[in-house]
């Protein structure tokens, strides 16, 4: 797990929570829900009954922790659920894991919830936001599992339910810096999906970071879908035609698009998991998504009878998000350099990505 | 094989035998060991009733079908015809009852369709053309080969046909009623072509149902009945009256007796009505008529005239491009069905299968598909089955429907009972108008003589009929008055009492009479 | 950033504009001979699929673009072999025999290539050929002679088709076996045989739209065509069953898509307006449909299974 | 005799898909015996399995339902996708407009707004082909991908959830719904909620329409024949639209259950329409179709979908195994109950023949078989 070296500062507390159940999980990473802060006492009870029983059955089963996932693109997209998956293979804990990916009917994805559920998973990580409705029906019928939910930013004031989120914006300013001092034309492309989720976060910190370095235009088109890679491709020509000579992009519909950067030897900018393998050559910089350490911690606490109520973020500063260099793509040392410093200055907050 | 015809044609051994022909489709025999042959130079005529198993027979021959049992020879030789292209090869050639020619394609494509062009995969129409035109300046059949077919007009498309079977050089060519869309001009033109093509050593077999036609061509007779052969003759040994009867199996009658009836007010009142086909020409061009209360006006004319259109063009379902149509007071033209009817018109279609019936749906089904809405059949949004099976129950009683229950799939039915359903069915909502279009085509004798009696029968009640038919018998032996129809509109409208066959087949044929005797000449209006 | 008309953008926007017509145009051009001889395939989608995926798999293991195209020819084909045995041999309706080959073909390319590839890796690229000279005619020669394959193959097929429709003796076949088979097969046409052949043809074609497709992305995803095979259909009677309309209609379709995208890249669509936007393909098929319906009819025996009996 | 024969005809069609999907199953190197266990265990192998599955094929069974009558009036719908979209929408619409109406009239008033909004995007192709002679499998083809864009727009813009806005998150989706419009549990405590019912009902309802009203002897004649129902007095072209009319307001009705009756009781986008109706509009036609096209027989056949849908959720669940499966066995059983048709006409024959026509039964409403259910999709 990556949670070891960025433990110790990047805790963000929550105003309101301040209960001592809570400081002991928080020492690192934990985010307090403002949302559910007016239920914390009461979760807190609970919570620490529940954790008696916890912690028995925990000896009682020493064998590997039965975990779920309920995704809503394939596992390896190469993008958004890709990087769960991995980092639950980066995982330290000995985990038996059952996907049920491309599941992006709702209806189908809450199905599988309730289905893993009913099975006895006890971890069920939850890997969609849209499916954040059904996980309110469902998870206070299963009092005894932990859903893990993200990219979420609350946990919808449920005792068994941890949230996650990425803060895609910080790794996004990083890219933009990066893009703005590669691009000689002065515009680069970017093509989202849907404007939503982290793709908007990842977006908004990219235009941010490529408008404070330099003097340059960002283009940027939603294609409005997740999946069509032709659109994305389309899209990305069409930012082309408009004298781009970088890209970027989000979703895992992007791959079409990196084939179009790769056709036409622009470098691209990737996001969510490491691109590279799409294009070798072109792929500058990833920041890819680390959830390891949150899973580690999220199964310490279930192991100390914590079933949830807690809200993690990953970011630049506690190493849940990284940014990986391709060395494939010979980056001048200026940029490099400016990458990094970028990423130092959004770690110790001399940099705000939202502007 | 093309042994020139004599005036002896007995003498000459067979160039096709059919031996203990059967045939079976699901419920019918309609071919039942049937023994037929057909010597080079001779026309050998195939004639029965509706469903009498002609075109059954054709197609065993033509490799459409297959025979259950019996055996086929030619020139001596037992051959089996597994397909088209099989009896092709054999140089048979058959003109089918309904043309067998691709309408979007022109004349020379449709000639040349199944052949082998001479330009490897590429058509080459234009040889195919110029042989056609060969073939028709030597048997006088004008025809131009790059226009489409649906230009043509229904004589034209027969001889396309006829210039397929002789393009492939056919020695045996059938004709499957090929009369029945001519003109009597257009009859005896055919005669002359099949007179030639017999003397050249050709085998023909020739269908019909027209008894005078049959006497006048054949050299030898054949009569189907029921699947079976009711008789071999020839037009010397035998006479029309004779062959009628060994058609329909018993002595024939004639006209229903007519009582006499005094019109009464106009019911019907066409005026300057001109329609369209689906083609986009006239088809009907400023026509005036008149049907008054107690009387059956008859149209006579070879089909395809604009009976049609002009029948289509009342009822609602095709609207006129001008003109006015007047039901009992009410303006109709333009209208849907629906609202014609309304107005008091009823409707026996010409095709009983098509606009009459559907065939999917039970006798008792059709025999309410125009009342099925009203307040006597339906309440509160649903059917009354109680009613609407009281009501179908006395229907087919009254009219001697042959079936097994109200609830039988109509399709499975004979022709002649659909027929007497719809008629039924179109009587039982008390028009004032009727109109009935080849009511009897297709219909065994017996049905077809009772439907002639409720013609008659409605007439004394009172209803104007307007009655189409090519059927001349049937004209004359109903219609109080006979309208001639001849190229969209009405040659000339006769008493029936004072008209004459031959009169009224040259006005078919377009050929203006001399002013006929005075009572009924005058156009209406 | 340019404005609309600048001359780079518009020859930009009618080169993306061709190539998004590209597999609409093959896959339309297979259908309009498919359903000239009466056979209406709804499944394009579906083999569109079948043959991206299997031509991506192939692409992805050898390393050979050439055995690539050979796989969706393949796929092509079989699925050609499979809707003939469904519709002539058995003659099952059309319309619903073909939302099967689309549910088969999309459930089944997605399981396949989640079990056996699951990660979309990219693969070679077909390379664009230049036609030498033509290609530097300014404007137009970059927006039409530098084209991939199947670019050239798609608008080449127009009349080819449009010929062999016209000129050949199997393209009258084809015809009349659309119009009358009664007719066709009384002459000694084999109808089934004319049948099978078109849908070969049709299947073939929709297996080379799949291709192209797949091998201009250089990558493969569930859902690939997102329903493409679909409109192909529709544009077919968008060209009243002829090939230089179905050209259109895909050029209409193509051009459409592209000036959106490309309105959408520069600003021009308010991003609250995408969706909107988005819409416009298929709007302004319905309304050519409204203007075109009526005045020429399908195939007469279209969705007509034949039989002697 | 023959309803026996007619049912197995497309049930031994379907074992042989079955079959085929066995093969699948091998081919992505898995246990057939073991995905069938999964399968079968993930449908219907507990009560809550049991109630999933009625959940999951109510959908189906609505849009079966509804094109059992474009069918049988020979009209093809495959709108169902895009009806399902804008019925949903317009009974959102509604809940957010009046959200504290008492659930007594919420939760009919957003039923019928489904109904409606389906029906009149059902309407649109119908009078399309009606009055302009448009191809309606075009014109379905094509409202789909309209009605999908125009929910992208709404669930971005004017319909979005203000959180999302508030957040940053832009999700594409609306609030919580009114909780007065949440479909009622028919067993409390369990997902079987009020939906299943009112779908069930509505097959009845489509049942008693076809074969017991005026309306539908008029779209059946139509269906048959369009020409001799003219004649008759019959008007052809507000049938067509009626019937797709009302097609479209049972998927509409779909909609509209699939939003308050589902667990979040919200609307969402992924941006495509398979995201929010599950291809319901595309299965349901298989259901449809595999029911003979009889709205009755329309119910086990729904479940029976739903079941291979539920099933392969367990099947990817347990074994791994993509449900990518179900559509591709979904897509085999259409493929082999239409090929069977020739088979079923065969069968057909021989009893009829053995029974020699005079018994003949033409009970009112016989399941079609698929190649009677021969469908006129000309311009
Ligand atoms: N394909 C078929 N399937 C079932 N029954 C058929 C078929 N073709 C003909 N029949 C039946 O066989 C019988 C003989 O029909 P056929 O067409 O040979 O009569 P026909 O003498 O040609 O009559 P018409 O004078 O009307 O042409 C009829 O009862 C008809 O209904
Ligand atoms: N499958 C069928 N079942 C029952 N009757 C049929 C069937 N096919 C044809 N018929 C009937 O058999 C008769 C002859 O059919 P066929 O196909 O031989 O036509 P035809 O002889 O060319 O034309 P026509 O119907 O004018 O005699 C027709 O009256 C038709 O209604
Ligand atoms: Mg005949
Ligand atoms: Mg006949």
């Amino acid at each position: 797990g990556g949670s070891s070296d960025a433990a110790d500062d990047t805790a963000v507390d929550d105003t309101a929570a301040d209960d001592g159940a809570e400081d002991t999980a928080a020492e690192d990473t934990a985010v307090d829900d403002t949302a559910a802060d007016d239920t914390a006492t009461d979760d807190e009870a609970a919570a620490e009954d529940d954790a008696a029983m916890e912690e028995d059955e925990a000896m009682a089963d020493a064998g590997p922790i039965k975990m779920a996932i309920v995704a809503p693109s394939a596992q390896d997209d190469l993008a958004f659920t890709q990087s769960m998956i991995d980092s639950i293979a980066a995982s330290d804990a000995e985990i038996e894991l059952s996907i049920s990916d491309g599941l992006f009917v709702v209806e189908d994805a809450a199905a599988a919830i309730r289905g893993y559920a009913e099975d006895g998973q006890e971890v069920i990580i939850v890997h969609g936001t849209q499916f954040g409705a059904s996980l309110i029906e469902i998870a206070p019928d299963f009092p005894e599992t932990t859903f893990v939910w993200g990219t979420a930013s609350d946990t919808q004031g449920l005792d068994n339910v941890f949230a996650y989120y990425p803060t895609a914006e910080e790794g996004g300013y990083v890219n933009g810096v990066m893009a703005a001092m590669l691009s000689s034309s002065g515009t680069i492309g970017v093509v989202g999906p849907v404007e939503a989720g982290d793709a908007v976060a990842y977006i908004n910190g990219f235009v941010e970071g490529a408008e404070a370095t330099s003097d340059v235009t960002v283009a940027v088109t939603y294609t409005g879908s997740f999946s069509d890679v032709a659109l994305a491709a389309e899209a990305a020509q069409a930012h082309l035609t408009n004298g781009v000579d970088i890209l970027t992009g989000t979703s895992q519909s992007v791959v079409g698009a990196v084939g179009v950067a790769t056709e036409n030897d622009v470098p691209w900018f990737g996001t969510q998991a490491n691109q590279t393998p799409l294009s070798p050559g072109l792929v500058v910089a990833s920041q890819v998504y680390h959830w390891e350490f949150v899973l580690d911690e999220i199964l310490a606490l279930r192991a100390s009878g914590v079933l949830g109520g807690e809200i993690f973020e990953i970011n630049l500063a506690n190493g849940g998000l990284v940014i990986e260099f391709n060395d494939g793509y010979a980056l001048p040392d200026d940029v490099r350099a400016a990458g990094e410093a970028a990423i130092a200055a959004i770690a110790d907050g001399s940099i705000d990505p939202v502007g | 094989m093309s042994t020139p015809g004599t005036s002896q044609p007995a003498s000459i051994p067979p160039m096709l035998e059919m031996r203990g022909v059967t045939k079976r489709f699901p419920g019918v025999l309609a071919n039942d060991r049937v023994d037929f042959d057909v010597r080079p130079g001779e026309v050998h005529t195939l004639l029965g009733e509706n469903g009498a198993g002609k075109s059954t027979l054709m197609k065993i021959l033509f490799g459409l079908y297959q025979p259950d049992e019996g055996d086929l020879r030619l020139n001596g030789v037992p051959i089996r015809i597994e397909s088209p292209t099989d009896a092709i090869g054999h140089q048979i050639g058959m003109i089918h009852q309904h043309f067998m020619l691709v309408p979007t394609l022109t004349v020379a494509e449709n000639v040349a369709l199944g052949l082998k062009s001479g330009r490897g995969p590429l058509t080459d129409l234009q040889a195919v053309s110029a042989r056609i035109e060969e073939i028709s300046s030597s048997y006088g059949l004008a025809v131009d080969p790059s226009v489409a077919i649906w230009k043509l007009s229904v004589g034209e498309r027969q001889r396309v046909e006829i210039i397929k079977a002789l393009y492939r050089d056919a020695q045996l060519l059938v004709l499957d009623e090929p009369t029945a869309v001519l003109t009597p001009q257009e009859v005896d033109d055919l005669f002359v072509i099949l007179r030639q093509m017999s003397s050249a050593g050709r085998g023909l077999i020739f269908i019909s149902h027209k008894l005078h036609e049959v006497m006048a061509l054949s050299d030898r007779i054949t009569v189907l009945r029921n699947g079976r052969v009711a008789g071999h003759t020839t037009p010397q040994e035998t006479s029309r009256q004779e062959l009628a009867q060994m058609m329909v199996g018993r002595a024939v009658k004639l006209a229903p007796d007519k009582p006499s009836v005094e019109p009464g007010a106009d019911r019907l009142s066409i005026s300057g009505l001109t329609v369209f086909n689906d083609s986009g020409s006239a088809a009907v061009t400023n026509l005036d008529l008149t049907v008054r209360s107690g009387e059956i006006v008859g149209i006579a004319g070879v089909s395809g005239n604009g009976q049609r259109e002009l029948a289509e063009s009342i009822i609602g379902m095709r609207h006129p491009s001008s003109g006015s149509i007047i039901v009992d007071g009410v303006e109709v033209a333009g209208s849907e069905p629906a609202e014609s009817r309304g107005a008091g018109l009823a409707y026996v279609p010409e095709e009983r299968m098509k606009d009459g019936a559907v065939g999917e749906f039970t006798v008792g089904e059709n025999l309410v598909l125009v009342e099925h809405g009203s307040d006597r059949f339906s309440g509160r949004g649903l059917l009354r089955f109680g009613a609407i099976r009281e009501h179908c129950r006395k229907l087919v009683d009254d009219y001697r429907v042959k079936t097994p229950s109200i609830e039988t799939p109509t399709q499975s039915l004979s022709g002649g009972n659909i027929q007497k359903i719809i008629l039924a069915r179109e009587l039982a909502t008390k028009p004032t108008v009727l109109i009935a279009a080849q009511p009897t085509r297709g219909v065994d004798i017996g049905a077809a003589e009772y439907i002639h009696e409720q013609l008659v029968e409605q007439r004394s009640a009172g209803m104007a009929t307007l009655l189409i038919s090519e059927d001349l018998d049937e004209v004359f032996g109903l219609a109080d008055r006979i309208a001639v129809m001849f190229e969209g509109s009405i040659m000339a409208i006769l008493d029936t009492e004072a008209a004459t066959r031959e009169q009224v087949g040259l006005l078919m044929a377009g050929v203006e009479s001399d002013p006929a005797p005075a009572a009924g000449v005058a156009l209406d209006r | 950033m340019g404005s609309f008309f600048t001359s780079a953008v518009l020859v930009a926007t009618i080169a993306s504009g061709l190539r998004l017509a590209i597999p609409y145009l093959l896959a339309g051009l297979g259908e309009t001979v498919g359903q000239r001889s009466g056979v209406l395939n709804l499944g394009v989608d579906g083999v569109m699929q079948l043959s991206a995926f299997f031509a991506y798999w192939t692409v992805l293991e050898t390393g050979s673009l050439w055995l690539g195209v050979g796989a969706g020819l393949a796929v092509g084909t079989v699925m050609g072999l499979v809707y003939g045995v469904i519709t002539v041999t058995l003659g099952a309706t059309q319309g619903i025999s073909g939302i099967g080959i689309f549910l088969f073909g999309l459930g089944f390319s997605d399981l396949i290539f989640r079990r056996r590839v699951g990660t979309p890796k990219p693969i070679k690229q077909l390379p664009e050929v230049e036609v030498p000279l033509l290609s530097d005619i300014p404007w137009v020669g970059e927006a039409l002679f530098r084209q991939t394959l199947f670019g050239y193959l798609a608008f080449a097929s127009v009349p080819v088709v449009a010929l062999m429709l016209k000129h050949t003796t199997f393209g009258m076949n084809i015809r009349a076996v659309g119009e009358n088979p009664q007719a066709a097969d009384s002459l000694g046409i084999s109808v089934g045989r004319t049948r099978y052949l078109a849908i070969l043809i049709g299947n073939v074609m929709a297996g080379l739209a799949g291709t192209a497709l797949v091998l201009e992305l250089g990558i493969f995803q569930q859902n690939l065509t997102q329903g493409l095979g679909f409109i192909a259909v529709a544009l077919v009677y968008f060209g009243a069953w002829r090939a230089p309309g179905v050209m259109v209609g895909a050029l209409l379709y193509g051009l459409v898509n592209a000036t959106v995208l490309q309105w959408k890249a520069q600003g021009i669509i308010p991003r609250e307006a995408s969706d909107l936007a988005s819409m416009a393909p298929a709007v302004l098929t319905i309304l050519a449909l409204v203007v075109l319906a009526g005045r020429v009819s399908p195939p007469a025996a279209l969705t007509r299974p034949f039989s002697r009996h | 005799m023959r309803r026996l024969v007619g049912g197995l005809v497309p049930l031994g069609a379907a074992l042989v898909a079955f079959a085929f999907g066995a093969l699948m199953l091998l081919a992505v190197g898995a246990s057939p015996w073991d995905g069938l266990t999964a399968l079968v265990s993930g449908a219907f192998g507990s009560g809550d399995r049991l109630i999933a599955t009625a959940v999951k094929a109510t959908p189906l069974l609505l849009v079966g339902a509804g094109i059992t009558i474009s069918f049988r009036a020979s009209v093809v719908n495959i709108g169902g996708e895009g009806q399902i979209v804008m019925g949903a929408l317009l009974a959102t619409s509604l809940a957010l407009g009046v959200p504290d109406l008492p659930a007594i009239l919420l939760v009919p008033l957003v039923l019928m707004a489904g109904a409606v909004g389906g029906g009149l995007w059902g309407a649109v192709p119908g009078a399309l082909k009606a009055y302009a002679g448009v191809n309606e499998i075009l014109s379905t083809v094509m409202l789909n991908l309209v009605a999908v864009q125009f929910m992208n727009y709404l669930l971005r813009g004017p319909l979005i959830d203000p959180l999302e806005l508030e957040t940053g998150t832009r999700i594409p989706q609306t609030q919580r719904l009114s909780d007065n419009a949440a479909l009622p549990a028919l067993v409390p405590g369990t997902r079987l909620h009020l939906g299943v019912l009112v779908a069930v009902l509505a097959a009845f309802a489509v049942w008693v329409l076809l074969w017991r009203t005026p309306l539908g002897f008029r779209l059946r004649a139509v269906g048959h024949n369009p020409d001799a129902a003219r004649a008759a007095g019959i008007p052809v072209r507000r049938s067509v639209v009626t019937a797709l009319g009302l097609s479209g307001s049972l998927s509409g009705l779909a909609g509209a259950i699939l939003v308050f009756g589902s667990e979040g009781q919200r609307m969402a986008t992924d941006g495509s329409a398979a995201g929010f109706t599950g291809s319901a509009g595309f299965n349901g036609i298989v259901t449809a179709l595999f029911g003979g096209l009889h709205p009755l027989w329309t119910i086990p056949s729904s479940y029976l979908f739903g079941g291979l849908l539920t099933g392969a959720t367990n099947l990817q669940r347990q074994l791994q195994i993509p449900s990518a499966l179900a559509i591709a066995l979904n897509g085999l059983v259409v493929i082999f109950v239409v090929s069977s048709g020739r088979f079923q006409a065969r069968i057909d024959r021989f009893v009829d023949g053995r029974r020699n026509l005079g018994t003949a039964l033409a009970d009112d409403g016989e399941p079609l078989a698929p190649a009677e259910a021969e469908v006129d999709s000309r311009g």
